[in-house]
């Protein structure tokens, strides 16, 4: 009832903001200096040539011409081809995006268990040595570049320890589980394929291990925030008044006061992570959304530029109206409408 | 009328001042901090460093375009410090004089950032109405990208340099700190103390620049503090991919991605400007964090 | 009696806050904080605002120096009506009507020093600067009982009373003529309560202010105010002078409330009407906005029709189907 | 009269703060025999909140610590004990109720659930209560099925005749009157010998007010329940309770039946605090504050704290400690006015 109502009025808002965002990139990738077809075409292209493929993809158009078409082809389904591969971009996207996703994906949850854990550990030993060390850590491990770490990494865990792989997916030699969702540890494991469900686990763990890094600092010091408030606050004592072990007051009655904030957080690091993971990917050969990002970046190639902000965009907003919903779950006073 | 009066006296000065005090808390809290003032002297010593380095490090043209192609590519030894590169270029004096370039990048950019940010954001809050609406979706719609994604596309289509990319990361810096200004905003807009400054007959300039913003510092100060060591790690990132300083420019994150080819056999060639990188991002994150400490009272307990 | 001789003349004054719902927020309900609601204070007088939480007396207070704006009703104001003056001038209007606050600690910019906070009004509305707006601090700060020494200190040196006392003086920095004090003891201690209401009652005399004196406290309201209104969701159920309200109250609310004070005196052996429920979760639909929580012997109309204020001479209005008639 | 339900002895507490150390109690003297109603007053910053939480071993350490006296609770040594077992004591023995409803239950969590709980460990010893994921359990629904009964009985007995319906709504659906009326069940979960109550009204409305001391007096006769009550509102004392202490600067400095206290007030400080409360008997203008404020316990004056304000100080007031002595039947107080007399 309410909650649909909300629900509903959230999918709505989305169209202006993923108008706004179609406009800003159009602007981005078109108005702003530079000649793509100049890059595309090579140094060695005649006038001739650029010409062509400027009419082909409708370049020799007014802007604003440009932009109603690419609008509606984009309604229509039609996400545009590359300059470069003459590939559809939304064939791409569909190849590249469930990689990145269960890389983001695996690295939000580690960051969200283990700075959880750290920022609740520095609450209860505040201003102790735990607390100090926990917070030393984690600022430790987010001042490191991600791409030299994941160099580092490759080179003690992969190649010296030879603990993990270093690259790709999944085992060369060996074919990838069933494509499903594409995300290879729910392929697997629907399809109980447990050597699959390792192989592409041993896989992750790397990558998803440096890029968590990032977004552990911050989730640490928010946890630490709140639980110290959430800990401060009237209730706490009512219930250390009335007898409650110490344990429950934490971990049940506290913590969810705490993970509120956390929450928000953690879905701000979403965003920060499925970006970060563009480098990640490119040193561990990953062949996700990010590679493809930047290849299409640095050669101005329009197309997939604005296919994947937009996807961006409509992926980081479900996620926001996900965490809405999450609130309403963690709190009661919350109400939709 | 006649005034509300009835005598009258001349002060005496002399009273000590209260902010004084407040500061001298504020530091003494801050020094009792080991690790932040250990940030604190590493960032001096590395400014000292950034304007000092073409005069103490021994091959300064390494950094201006000199090769030296024979000496490719040699280990760490005590010539090279930290070894030479895939053209023979001392690595230890790129570094040490990349140091300042990567000092400036995160300064320029946070301060470019938080001007735009707290300025649209201030407006917003205290215009409300349709204004406050269009530049919170404004703002909402850089922020539903990632903002790396659209640093490297905005970058990308300015075109390579270190000056683009500057501007590429301020224009997608600025976001959060409109979101933060707005909040304060708001919610000192309700304070008592405002509406007390409306009472007395406060024009909306006065309550918004006496009241409201002086108040409202604290959390800027604590957010650019927190965020500078984000921005230096995002110029290198632009860097590394190859959209930032072009040669010879000793940029490290452009000195990591030219030393990605020869890793790990020649590891120093990546290595080192990787820890410096790493060495200005967590000594000022240390500062952030101590400050942090003095200037948020949430953190502070 | 003629207007003049009311410094401050509400009428029917009404302040709703919209309720939004909806796919587009478009649907609107109203939370009546006030409705309706008139009463004057004559020059050099005290009216007292009382009643509990909801019941809209601190929101009259915000309209009467219109940090709200009004839905309906006029705010007279020495002929001026407040209520439709445009910013510009009622932002100059306001050296004459000054508000004294709840909490005094929050009142005040922390950033700013004791002499500055007092000073910006001189300076607003006189452009007084430096020397001679300190001469004129300084006189102020004697006038509510603080020293010459505080005026380089900032609030969060001083204690709640003499944080009050410096809210009190900036409030008088411009000789207003009217004060609304919203609930200006409430944060203070006993002890510290007293000092502060002496200052009112000295200052009001010496200088001949007029207070609008909004409280919950019924023994501080007997103690300081001429002539005292009831409120019980967002409407007046009875208003009089101090005496009538607590030596002959007639409506059964006033009642209640009077015989709920706990009077410092154990051999205080008065019978105790004590109310069930709460008010704001009791609001009914219709009829008497009490009729859910009156103990009195209620009629069949109680719950049907909504009591006009009806006249009972002197000024004394009530509320109330049990007294149907007025003088 | 036997050992006292409650006899606190010399209590000091003290807090570090930036500027220096401060003594927030010096010396608490307080006695409570089972079956007493005492109110326990005092201005902000006299240390009877602090009394309060010393007695549950709540108060917040660092910065405060109890640094020296003694607090026998039914003849037990409350400040020897270890911190572990402080939480079974407070779950069997005290029954604690604070100033704000809204902020003293969790929001985010049902009434239920944190009556349960309140049920739950405070009968029995929190090793056997199985957590809520036990619930599979035949003995652990049955012990769950056992304190939601008793939940709903100690709603009835705290006057929400409907607790079968509403105990499955938030806090935020109850009034302030209710949150406060859920509270004391909580704190009437365990059968407590002692409920102390830290200003239970002074957030409510009037009417709301007594309502709530009206469910405390009569809980008092139908449980036989001790209640320490603090507050700053002599109106509530008077009303509610029937022995009273009146605490300045971290001592209490007079103690004695509630009658003779508001009748024959002894010490300076309490007379100067009921002439400042208005009654119906003050005239305009006639109502008397005690001049000045309350010191800074960081530096506290020497000697009795209260002579910077006292009308009728002496010259030994400012270099003697004034010692509580007897000057009536179960009336004492500490003042020199008085301690000269004993002398003789």
């Amino acid at each position: 009832m309410n909650l649909r109502l909300y629900l509903l009025r959230r999918l709505f808002l989305l169209i202006p903001l993923l108008l706004g965002l179609s406009l800003l990139t159009f602007t981005i990738s078109r108005v702003l200096p530079g000649d793509p077809v100049g890059l595309a075409a090579g140094p060695q292209a005649t006038q001739e040539i650029k010409e062509t493929l400027r009419h082909e993809f409708g370049l020799d158009r007014p802007l604003p011409r440009q932009y109603l078409s690419y609008m509606s082809d984009l309604f229509r389904g039609d996400w545009g081809r590359s300059l470069y591969s003459r590939r559809e971009v939304a064939s791409d996207l569909r190849t590249f995006l469930p990689a990145t996703l269960e890389l983001t994906l695996a690295a939000v949850v580690f960051a969200a268990l283990l700075g959880t854990s750290l920022g609740v550990l520095s609450a209860l030993y505040r201003n102790r040595l735990p607390d100090h060390l926990a917070r030393v850590l984690v600022l430790f491990f987010v001042s490191f570049p991600a791409f030299w770490l994941a160099m580092v990494f490759q080179l003690i865990f992969g190649l010296a320890l030879d603990w993990f792989p270093i690259g790709k997916r999944f085992d060369v030699l060996v074919p990838p589980p069933q494509n499903i969702t594409g995300l290879y540890l729910l392929d697997s494991l629907l399809h109980l394929d447990f050597e699959s469900f390792r192989i592409s686990l041993w896989h992750l763990i790397l990558p998803a291990l440096v890029l968590s890094f990032g977004s552990l600092a911050s989730i640490t010091r928010i946890t630490r925030a709140n639980m110290l408030e959430a800990l401060d606050k009237d209730f706490v004592r009512m219930e250390k008044a009335i007898g409650l072990p110490q344990r429950i007051i934490v971990v049940k009655y506290a913590l969810r006061n705490a993970f509120i904030a956390t929450l928000t957080v953690i879905s701000l690091e979403f965003g920060w992570l499925m970006a970060g993971a563009v480098l990640v990917e490119t040193i561990f050969d990953w062949p996700g959304l990010g590679l493809y990002a930047v290849e299409s970046s640095l050669r101005l190639d329009f197309q997939p530029i604005m296919g994947i902000t937009i996807l961006y965009g409509i992926i980081f907003s479900l996620i926001n109206v996900i965490t809405d919903m999450t609130y309403g779950l963690l709190d009661p006073r919350i109400r939709y409408g | 009328m006649a005034d509300i009066t009835r005598s009258g006296g001349n002060l005496r000065k002399g009273a000590r001042s209260a902010r004084w005090e407040n500061a001298r808390r504020s530091f003494y809290r801050f020094r009792t901090n080991v690790l932040s003032m250990l940030g604190l002297g590493v960032l001096l010593l590395l400014f000292v460093i950034a304007v000092t380095a073409p005069a103490i490090v021994p091959f300064p043209q390494d950094a201006t375009g000199k090769l030296h192609v024979l000496e490719r590519l040699e280990p760490p030894s005590t010539v090279h410090p930290f070894g030479t590169d895939h053209v023979g270029r001392d690595i230890f004096s790129r570094v040490l004089m990349g140091t300042g370039l990567a000092l400036k990048v995160g300064v320029v950019i946070i301060l470019m950032a938080a001007t735009i940010g707290v300025s649209l954001g201030a407006v917003a809050a205290y215009a409300g109405g349709w204004v406050d609406e269009l530049l919170m979706r404004i703002t909402d719609i850089f922020l539903t990208v990632p903002a790396f994604i659209l640093a490297i596309a905005i970058t990308a289509a300015l075109g390579k340099g270190i000056t683009n990319v500057m501007i590429g990361i301020s224009l997608v810096w600025w976001p959060g700190f409109a979101r933060l200004t707005r909040s304060l905003v708001l919610s000192l807009r309700e304070d008592a103390f405002v509406e007390a400054a409306n009472g007395i007959g406060a024009s909306h300039s006065r309550i918004l620049f006496r009241h409201i913003l002086p108040n409202a510092v604290s959390p800027i100060i604590v957010k650019m503090s927190t965020d500078f060591g984000f921005a230096v790690l995002t110029a290198a990132a632009l860097g590394f991919i190859g959209l930032g300083a072009q040669p010879p420019t000793p940029e490290w994150g452009a000195m990591i991605n030219s030393g990605r080819d020869y890793f790990p056999d020649k590891w120093w060639v990546a290595t080192f400007p990787g820890l410096a990188i790493f060495v200005v991002v967590f000594s000022w994150n240390l500062l952030g964090d101590g400050l942090r400490d003095v200037l948020d009272p949430r953190s502070r307990r | 009696m003629t207007n003049n001789d009311f410094l401050l003349d509400v009428r029917h004054l009404k302040k709703y806050f919209p309720q939004r719902s909806g796919l587009f927020n478009q649907k609107i309900s109203f939370l009546k904080a006030v409705d309706d609601v008139s009463f004057t204070v004559p020059k050099g007088r005290t009216l007292g605002l009382v009643g509990e939480s909801g019941s809209g007396k601190t929101t009259i207070g915000k309209c009467v120096v219109r940090f709200l704006e009004v839905t309906a009703g006029e705010i007279r104001f020495a002929d001026i009506n407040l209520a439709e003056l445009p910013r510009q001038e009622l932002q100059r209007k306001r050296s004459d009507i000054q508000m004294i606050y709840q909490s005094p600690a929050a009142s005040l910019n922390g950033r700013m020093t004791i002499g500055q906070i007092i000073a910006e009004p001189l300076w607003i509305h006189r452009r007084l600067r430096r020397e001679r707006a300190q001469q004129r601090v300084l006189e102020l700060l004697d006038i509510v009982g603080l020293k010459e020494e505080h005026f380089y200190r900032y609030p969060h040196e001083f204690s709640g009373g003499q944080q009050q006392r410096v809210g009190i003086a900036r409030a008088l920095a411009v000789n207003p003529q009217l004060l609304v004090l919203d609930e200006p003891t409430s944060a203070l201690d006993v002890s510290v309560q007293a000092q502060v209401l002496n200052l009112l009652q000295e200052l009001q005399q010496e200088f001949q202010l007029t207070y609008l004196f909004i409280s919950h406290d019924l023994g501080v309201v007997r103690y300081l105010c001429d002539r005292v209104a009831l409120l019980y969701l967002g409407k007046i159920v009875e208003i009089a002078k101090v005496g009538i309200i607590f030596e002959q109250p007639k409506h059964p609310y006033t009642q209640a409330l009077i015989s709920a004070i706990p009077e410092p005196d154990p051999e205080d052996q008065r019978e105790q009407i004590v109310l069930r429920g709460d008010a704001t979760l009791a609001r009914p639909q219709r009829g008497c906005p009490f009729a859910p929580r009156c103990q009195a012997d209620k009629l069949e109309i109680c719950e049907r029709e909504e009591p006009p204020l009806r006249d009972f001479g002197h000024g004394h209005l009530v509320a109330c189907h049990l007294y149907p008639k007025g003088s | 009269m036997g050992t006292p339900l409650l006899d606190i002895q010399d209590l000091h507490v003290e807090f570090r703060t930036f500027d220096g150390v401060s003594k927030v109690l010096a010396g608490v003297n307080l006695r409570m025999e089972r079956g007493d109603v005492l109110g326990l007053v005092g201005e902000t910053g006299c240390g009877k909140s602090m009394t309060a939480l010393s007695i549950a071993r709540l108060i917040p350490t660092p910065p405060g610590r109890i640094s020296a006296g003694r607090i026998h609770f039914a003849g037990e040594d409350i400040l020897e004990k270890a911190p572990a077992e402080m939480q079974p004591f407070r779950a069997r023995h005290l029954g604690m109720i604070f100033q704000d409803p809204t902020t003293n239950l969790n929001p985010l969590f049902t009434i239920h659930e944190q009556l349960i709980d309140a049920v739950l460990y405070q009968r029995h010893r929190s090793q056997r209560v199985p957590g809520k994921w036990k619930g599979f359990l035949p003995s652990a629904r049955q012990l769950r099925r056992e304190a939601h009964r008793q939940a709903l009985e100690l709603l009835k007995t705290v006057g929400i005749p409907d607790g079968r319906r509403r105990i499955f709504d938030y806090p935020h659906q109850f009034s302030g009157g209710m949150r406060q009326r859920v509270l004391i069940a909580m704190a009437l979960a365990g059968d407590p010998d002692l409920l102390i109550a830290d200003e239970p009204t002074t957030a409510l409305d009037v009417t709301i007010q007594a309502q709530i001391l009206l469910l405390i007096t009569d809980l008092v006769k139908q449980l036989g329940l001790s209640v320490l009550l603090i507050t700053h509102n002599l109106g509530v004392v008077a009303k509610t309770c029937e022995k009273v202490a009146v605490m300045y600067a971290g001592r209490v400095i007079e103690q004695s039946p509630v009658q003779e206290l508001f009748t024959h007030p002894k010490h300076p400080y309490t007379r100067g605090l009921l002439s400042a409360v208005p009654t119906k008997r003050t005239r305009r203008g006639e109502l008397r504050g005690i001049p000045g404020m309350i010191p800074n316990l960081i530096d506290p004056p020497s000697g009795c704290r209260f002579h910077p304000r006292c009308p009728k100080v002496m010259d030994r007031c400012s270099q003697q400690v004034p010692p509580l002595v007897q000057i009536g039947p179960d009336h004492s107080t500490s003042c020199h006015l008085y301690s000269e007399h004993h002398d003789e």
